[in-house]
């Protein structure tokens, strides 16, 4: 089984590590990187909680293999806050709103609204609750990430299940 | 899981009995067979890997004859082990009988499959190993000299239609195979994008009813899958290997 | 008695953002996966791939040469530890339970080997190189299979795990036969899995040679612990079980299990720190499920639709290892608890099966409520009320209270019909129908439903390891609140709750209180979340134990400043005498004279501000609610829209209202996924085949819409007024969506009872085509007496034999009972044909007289806590041993086993 | 879940690919986007020797017009088709079919190469790429060929392709400006597969409809092209059109299947229904309604 040795750059810091061909990169992040708030639910690409963001898009880690990160700049829940604890507007709006109650599912929503929130155009509220249909959350009911979702979004109109 | 069926082929009884126990005949008629050996006491020892797409795996399967009584037909027990993905195994009752235009080969079958296959794989199993019986079946009677019998352009077969086809050994040793459809082997480019992948074995079985159904003939029920000459052209292609 | 709803304080009942989050929105929390251990090694399973069978052998040779391989574990290699799986309610199972399958595989994904391993990668590598041949065997798979089919435990009489309740009540028979309505259905419940975010998990190190540090995913550390130290035979204090982040439970890991007892027991041996962490296949193959249940309720009405009677009965699946065998009394125990029910029977067995084991899954009795909210909905559309009205016609309101309901239950404050007449302000019921009856003109097809209940909370009977809870707190020298509680949360959030509580009841600011729950070896014992009783138990315990503080920084302040103690207030930290403003203190200042200067405390006060508070709730608190939602089905497709759902519950005072509905809100998107989308599936042969989230369909955030809540908010006689939240949703939901799935469907006459109701299903409901039904329960038929020879256990009870010894002496029993094994010590004594004896147990002894024919001793025995019933003894002798069976009223019929203590004894009494 | 071991190597140019799976014969598995082969391997269902990762190969991207038709490279991912200018003006059917594949977080990284190439029978694109008459290049040391989508697909994840193949370009042919597509999905949840789906394109001249390119998904083996249909559109005059007949005709040329999630009957039944109502729709008949 081949080994590869790669550069990769995880909020802000860089890596560089020797890994085997066949390590998922969620796996590399929370044990080689340590980066454990990247949270893996399934590891079949169904869940959603190991969303973290690879190179300014919001992808599945489990389902991209470490090697294929190779130069790419990634993004993990970790990295959102700034250094004086203060939250990402993401994240306060989900604090705010009660959208978490294990907070096991959260990271990786807390990285998809991120991803679509962060450039200059906000996104409707649609886009953003159409993303967090690729979320499952087992406690909330969804009530609260909703809220949060709407709040973040270009214009706070209901959503159209 | 149950089959029974039967077949006339066109040879005379010894041949049919000599290329049952012919591991080298049925090496070249079980699909994506890598060995097949005689052990002592009628052992065959198999290996054969399958590939669907980006689905595959490697079986080791044993198969034992027993209630030898040639020319007249033997017992089949076999089991085949596929690692991680799970295992198929069986037991199969061949009888031959002589008779106008060659011998009548009567069988019957009862075998099951478990493991990730059986979770994963869902309804594909039992189509699969009755259509990789059925495709053993034209191999052996090709390699038997008689032609396979007559396919249609385009089959047009109910899911029934894939009852009562098929060989034992072939479908012994299938069973491993069954895990994924033996006349796959290497097919397919493992790309894929979207989380399709779940959908494997609702679809495995609608093609394996086709190509049984279409090893099948003639006696075709209602319709329910029309196949094209892609497919055909493709099914026949393999059948040579 | 309902007190007025409480006015909000000033953090009771507020939406205080909770204290957990920032750590869990930064990717800070601490779950089982995150603790890295140095050495540690990583753990995986090679499961059974058959449902039931013989193992014929185990080759691991070229799994253990494999490099990274430490170490490859069987049950052999396990069986050097006398382990003692208990139930949730620490008692002994039934069956025998190994961690690991020895000769026998009783469900697909039955661990057989466990392989050690540098990660888990190579763990599974290696798992993949074990190859164990199996004989397969036909399994049992559903509850028709166990009542016909073989033995899931060779040894056992029957398939019958559990049994409560009467086959036959020929009066009840009577009553219902000459109703002038009788409405009968059979519900169908599927097997749902709990399916939590973070699967089960357990990193496990040992110290020295019996301490051992467990890091576990688990309802309460504390419970983990004690249950642990029973399970291994070690002083409770050597077992440190900790757990800070839990990414949800919902009854799955209210207890550890075979495999986390198998990890556990591996690192005793290997003396390597280990780790397992269940992937999501393993999750969906072999965690305990739930539900899986049918009950076939037979309901009959007066002529004006007033209850006469209720039949029901009631089947299982407890799967090969339940949590607890069970027959699930609660479902009838509450089945008609908060209605007029003059007359109600039942009859309920659970079943063993070469399935998963059955767990506790959020609202474990929800069957009561969806199979009677359905079936009052039937009732309402045969007799031609409307169901509102039926409703209000049974329920028991505050008028009738306080009442004790036939199974024994008292009521003092249930709410169940103020809950109704809240909801029914918000929603415009009239408005609706023409709503509907205009939408049907257009072939559109909308459905309103309701449903009510009352859900028992947090108890102090019966069940002893929920008994108490207790609460540890400190004012520190800083002046800042720390408390040890012994509540827990899975995603509850009662780190948050209970510093409001106690902020509130301390009189500090809330950024002040610290909560620590997660660590076995501070605090005290409490089974932590259970049953939706912390706001009621946790809660009570931080009022008494602060309480207690306040008390005494009252007695210390006024000692100091020379003010009665009574003027003495704790204001947001500040310690005031009422009047006198520069008297005023910091609560620091208070604390630090505590602590550091005794002789400024009152004569003989115990320094520092430190207090303790064990709270016994009452026996029982009830929490109620109404429930309405309104869909549109899609009469071309079959799928089901939510438009509208409101939800009308008291949970008495409510110590954070965005708690309580993210309580709500998380039952209810579960009951949307048991009535739409999920089922646990197997084939005929125990395969389990939705073993992936692309099969098991959990609901999305498009699958649940916004909710509206109401809330009734009585005060309850818990300590508080609180009343507890947590199951509500997921019990009173599925009935509310059925209903208004059957509503919209009644134009077709469609009955709904089987979930799930997928669309195919719906399709076929709506062009009358029955959908494919499992095996409903036939009622009340009788257990197959004459067994086939599979079901003559080598070691059953020879029946009947002569007896041959006399009955005189000492005996050791053990009684099977619903709560688990009960064991005590019978003496008897025969005179003729009179038997004399006493039974004794921990609880206290009693006597009897009965009477005894040849080797039959018959006795009956009164019991009066919890509840009164006539125990009925029946009994065999034979030689040495006794077997027979005690009818414990509606408690059902338990198996009596006994042996002889004393030969000498014998003939030896006076 | 944890991948059994491979060889992973990632070429930069077709060529080295190609030889890359010529060598391999036939225990390479190529991985493009990889949301449908990551949980496979995850689930050790697939255990190549090697793995071929063709996501460094920048000749496998890019959306460029022909003469007469537009050349979608396999590595543009989902998300790109959906947001490209000229396809949203040239190919609307794909792009509507596209959102419905998987999530967003999933079609970030999938492509319409993979999604094409592995023909999962309950996708949108291999039956868009039917429907819209799709011409696959494919690549190999042995030599270029094109295999028109509908030839391209044998059975579930059983295409034309020859192991040591690999799909270089998708070509759709230019449709009439006026052309309309037809696209219905049902589904358990989004992002699931269909239960029952269509796709389609018809082209309408002087009220008369001059061509028509239907396909199936979720009905079948393979993507069901819904030949009989096709033919009775073509030459019909829109006004007046016997929509539920031709309905009848589609599903004649499915082969629907049970499964946990919904019947073959329901399929059938579902599938008429939707069939009739995106043609009704399409075409703004009254029947429809």
């Amino acid at each position: 089984m081949s080994e590869h040795s790669v550069r990769i750059t995880i909020n802000g810091q860089r890596h560089h590590a020797r890994i085997e061909g066949r390590q998922v990169l969620g796996d590399f992040l929370r044990v080689t990187a340590g980066y454990t708030g990247v949270h893996l639910g399934c590891e079949h690409g169904v869940c959603g909680a190991c969303t973290v963001i690879v190179d300014g898009r919001a992808v599945r880690s489990c389902l991209m293999l470490a090697v294929q990160a190779d130069g790419a700049d990634i993004v993990t829940v970790e990295g959102l806050a700034s250094a004086d604890g203060t939250l990402h507007e993401v994240q306060q709006a989900l604090r705010d709103e009660h959208g978490l109650q294990c907070g096991f599912c959260t990271p990786g929503i807390v990285m998809t609204l991120a991803a679509l929130t962060q450039g200059s155009v906000r996104p409707s509220a649609e886009t953003l609750l159409a993303a967090l249909s690729g979320h499952i959350c087992r406690c909330t009911g969804y009530q609260g990430i909703r809220r949060a979702a709407r709040r973040l979004a270009r214009e706070t109109v209901g959503d159209a299940p | 899981m149950q089959m029974t069926g039967e077949q006339l082929i066109g040879a005379p009884r010894q041949a049919v009995w000599q290329a049952l126990n012919d591991a080298d005949t049925l090496r070249r008629c079980i699909p994506g067979c890598q060995s097949l050996e005689r052990e002592a006491d009628g052992r065959l020892r198999a290996v054969v890997e399958v590939k669907i797409g980006p689905i595959g795996a490697r079986f080791n399967g044993v198969v034992t004859l027993s209630d030898l009584d040639p020319p007249n037909g033997y017992t089949l027990t076999g089991e085949g082990q596929g690692g991680t993905v799970g295992f198929a195994k069986g037991a199969a009752r061949v009888r031959l009988t002589e008779e106008s235009g060659g011998t009548r080969l009567a069988y019957k079958v009862d075998a099951q499959i478990g493991g990730r296959l059986a979770q994963l794989g869902g309804p594909i199993i039992d189509a699969t190993a009755r259509q990789l019986a059925g495709k053993f079946f034209a191999q052996f009677a090709a390699s038997l000299g008689a032609p396979p019998e007559v396919v249609p352009a385009v089959g047009t077969v109910a899911a029934s239609a894939m009852a009562g086809r098929g060989l034992p050994v072939a479908w012994i040793l299938g069973l491993a195979l069954a895990a994924l459809l033996g006349f796959l082997v290497g097919r397919g480019q493992g790309a894929a994008a979207g989380s399709d992948w779940v959908g494997i074995s609702v679809g495995l079985l609608v093609v394996v009813a086709a190509a049984a159904g279409f090893l099948a003939g003639r006696r075709a029920a209602s319709p329910a899958v029309t196949l094209d000459e892609a497919l055909l052209a493709r099914l026949a292609e393999i059948g040579k290997r | 008695m309902n007190a007025p709803a409480i006015a909000a304080g000033r953090f009771i009942g507020q939406r205080m953002a909770r204290k957990e989050d920032s750590r869990l929105l930064t990717g800070r929390g601490i779950f089982v996966d995150d603790i890295v251990l140095p050495g540690m090694l990583h753990v995986a399973f090679v499961r059974s791939p058959v449902a039931r069978g013989t193992i014929r052998s185990i080759d691991v040779s070229a799994a253990r040469d494999l490099a990274g391989v430490h170490a490859i574990l069987t049950a052999a290699d396990l069986s050097r530890f006398k382990i003692d799986m208990l139930s949730f309610f620490l008692t002994a199972p039934e069956i025998a339970i190994l961690p690991l399958a020895a000769e026998r595989v009783a469900y697909v994904g039955d661990p057989v080997v466990m392989v050690l391993a540098v990660d888990r990668y190579v763990a599974e590598d290696a798992a993949g190189l074990v190859v164990i041949e199996y004989d397969e065997e036909d399994a049992v798979v559903t509850i028709a299979d166990a009542k016909s089919g073989a033995l899931v435990h060779p040894g056992t009489e029957s398939n019958e795990a559990a049994m409560i309740g009467d086959a036959e009540d020929d009066e009840l028979e009577d009553i219902l036969a000459r109703a002038p309505h009788l409405v009968t259905g059979t519900v169908t419940h599927q097997r749902v899995a709990q399916s939590p975010m973070e699967t089960r998990g357990v990193v496990v190190s040992r110290q020295g040679d019996e301490e051992l540090t467990v890091y576990l995913g688990c309802q309460s550390p504390q419970l983990a612990a004690r249950y642990l130290a029973q399970a291994f035979g070690l002083p409770h204090t050597n077992i440190r079980v900790i757990a800070k982040d839990v990414g949800g439970s919902f009854g799955l890991k209210v207890q550890p299990w075979r495999e986390e007892i198998a990890v556990i027991a591996a690192a005793m041996i290997v003396g390597r720190p280990l780790k397992w962490i269940e992937d999501r296949f393993e999750n969906l193959v072999a965690a305990n499920q739930a539900r899986e249940q049918e009950m076939t309720l037979r309901i009959a009405f007066d002529a004006d639709g007033r209850l006469l009677a209720s039949h029901a009965d009631y089947g299982l699946n407890n799967g090969a290892y339940p949590h607890g065998a069970d027959a699930n009394i609660a479902v009838m125990m509450f089945l008609w608890a908060a209605h007029k029910m003059p007359r109600s029977g039942f009859f309920g067995r659970g079943w063993y099966t070469n399935t998963v084991g059955l767990a506790a899954y959020r609202g474990p009795w929800a069957m009561e409520t969806l199979a009677r909210e359905t079936m009052l909905d039937i009732a309402a559309r045969q007799i031609g009320i409307d169901p509102i009205e039926l409703r209000r016609r049974n329920l028991i309101g505050k008028a009738d209270q306080p009442c004790t309901t036939g199974l024994g239950i008292e009521l003092e404050d249930i709410t169940p019909v103020e809950c109704l007449d809240k909801l029914l302000r918000v929603l415009d019921v009239k408005a609706f129908r023409a709503e509907q009856a205009a939408a049907r003109a257009q072939g559109r097809y909308l459905g309103l439903g309701i449903a009510t209940y009352v859900e028992p909370t947090a108890g102090s009977t019966g069940i002893a390891v929920l008994a108490s809870d207790v609460a540890q707190i400190r004012i520190e020298p800083t002046g800042r609140v720390t408390a040890v509680l012994s509540t827990h949360s899975q995603g509850h959030g009662t780190q948050t709750t209970m510093a409001q509580v106690i902020a509130e009841t301390l009189g500090v600011p809330y950024d002040d209180v610290s909560v620590f729950e997660d660590d076995s070896s501070r605090g005290g014992f409490g089974a932590g979340a259970s049953g939706s009783r912390q706001a009621v138990a946790g809660g009570g315990a931080s009022i008494g134990a602060a309480s207690l503080l306040v008390d005494k920084v009252k007695r210390v302040a006024a000692h100091l400043l020379n003010a009665n103690p009574e003027d003495v207030r704790i204001e947001d930290g500040m310690v005031r005498v009422a009047g006198v403003e520069e008297m005023t203190r910091s609560l620091r200042e208070i604390a630090e004279v505590a602590y550091g200067e005794p002789d400024r405390l009152p004569p003989g006060m115990e320094p520092g501000l430190e207090a303790q508070y064990r709270y016994r709730p009452p026996p029982i608190t009830f929490t109620s609610a109404a429930h309405a939602c309104i869909v549109e089905v899609d009469a071309e497709t079959g799928f089901v829209t939510i438009k509208r759902w409101i939800s009308s519950e008291d949970c008495g005072v409510m110590i954070n209202p965005a708690v309580v509905e993210g309580q709500i809100a998380g039952g209810l998107a579960q009951a949307i996924g048991t009535v739409l989308l999920e089922e646990i599936h197997y084939d005929a042969r125990g395969n389990p085949t939705s073993v992936t989230y692309k099969d098991y369909l959990l609901p999305a955030i498009s699958d649940v819409p916004d909710f509206e809540f109401v809330h009734a908010s009585t005060a309850s006689r818990a300590e508080g007024g609180f009343r507890g939240v947590g199951e509500g949703g997921a019990i009173i939901g599925p009935p509310t969506l059925v209903n208004a799935i059957a509503d919209a469907l009644s134009p077709f006459g469609a009955r709904c009872l089987d979930l799930p109701l997928t669309p195919s299903k719906i399709l076929d409901l709506i062009e009358g085509r029955m959908p494919a039904k499992k095996s409903p329960v036939p009622v009340a038929e009788k257990v197959v007496a004459a067994a086939p020879a599979t079901l003559a256990a080598p070691s059953g009870p020879a029946r009947g034999a002569p007896a041959r010894g006399p009955v005189d002496g000492r005996w050791k029993m053990v009684l099977a009972t619903p709560m688990g094994a009960q064991e005590m010590t019978g003496r008897f004594e025969t005179q003729g044909d009179v038997l004399r004896g006493t039974l004794e147990s921990s609880v206290g002894s009693q006597d009897f007289e009965g009477k005894i024919a040849g080797n039959t001793l018959k006795w009956d025995m009164k019991v009066t806590k919890p509840v009164s019933l006539t125990l009925k003894y029946d009994l065999q002798v034979d030689g040495d041993k006794m077997t027979g069976k005690v009818k414990m009223g509606f408690f059902g019929t338990a198996r009596v086993t006994g042996e002889r203590m004393d030969r000498a004894a014998a003939k030896s009494l006076p | 879940m944890k991948p059994a071991p491979f060889d992973y190597v990632a070429p930069a140019t077709i060529e080295e690919a190609c030889r890359l799976l010529a060598e391999a014969g036939g225990g390479a598995t190529v991985l493009a986007g990889g949301q449908t082969l990551l949980p496979l391997l995850a689930l050790r269902m697939s255990q190549p020797f090697v793995i071929v990762d063709i996501n460094r190969i920048e000749a496998l991207g890019g959306v460029s017009r022909g003469d007469g038709f537009t050349r979608v490279g396999p590595m543009v991912r989902q998300n790109d088709i959906i947001a490209d200018a000229t396809l949203a003006r040239v190919l609307p059917g794909l792009v509507t079919a596209t959102r419905h594949v998987g999530h967003h977080q999933t079609r970030n990284r999938g492509t319409i190469g993979g999604s094409v190439a592995l023909g999962e029978p309950a996708a949108e694109l291999p039956a868009a790429a039917v429907a819209l008459g799709a011409l696959l290049e494919v690549r190999s040391v042995r030599g270029v060929r094109r295999i028109a989508a509908q030839d391209f697909y044998l059975g579930p994840y059983m295409t034309a392709l020859e192991p040591d193949e690999l799909v270089t370009a998708i070509q759709f042919p230019d449709l009439a400006v006026d052309s309309i597509t037809l696209f219905r999905e049902v589904a358990r949840r989004p992002g699931d597969f269909a239960l029952v789906g269509l796709i389609g394109a018809l082209t309408v001249a002087g009220g008369r409809i001059e061509r028509a390119g239907i396909a199936w998904f979720g009905m079948g083996p393979t993507p069901m092209k819904a030949r009989q249909a096709e033919a009775a559109l073509i030459g019909q005059a829109c006004d007046g059109l016997d929509v539920r007949g031709i309905a009848e005709l589609a599903i004649a040329d499915t082969a629907p299947f049970d499964d946990h999630h919904a019947t073959a009957d329901y399929r059938r039944t579902v599938g008429r229904r939707i069939f009739a109502r995106a043609l009704g729709e399409g075409l703004n008949l009254r029947q429809a309604a």
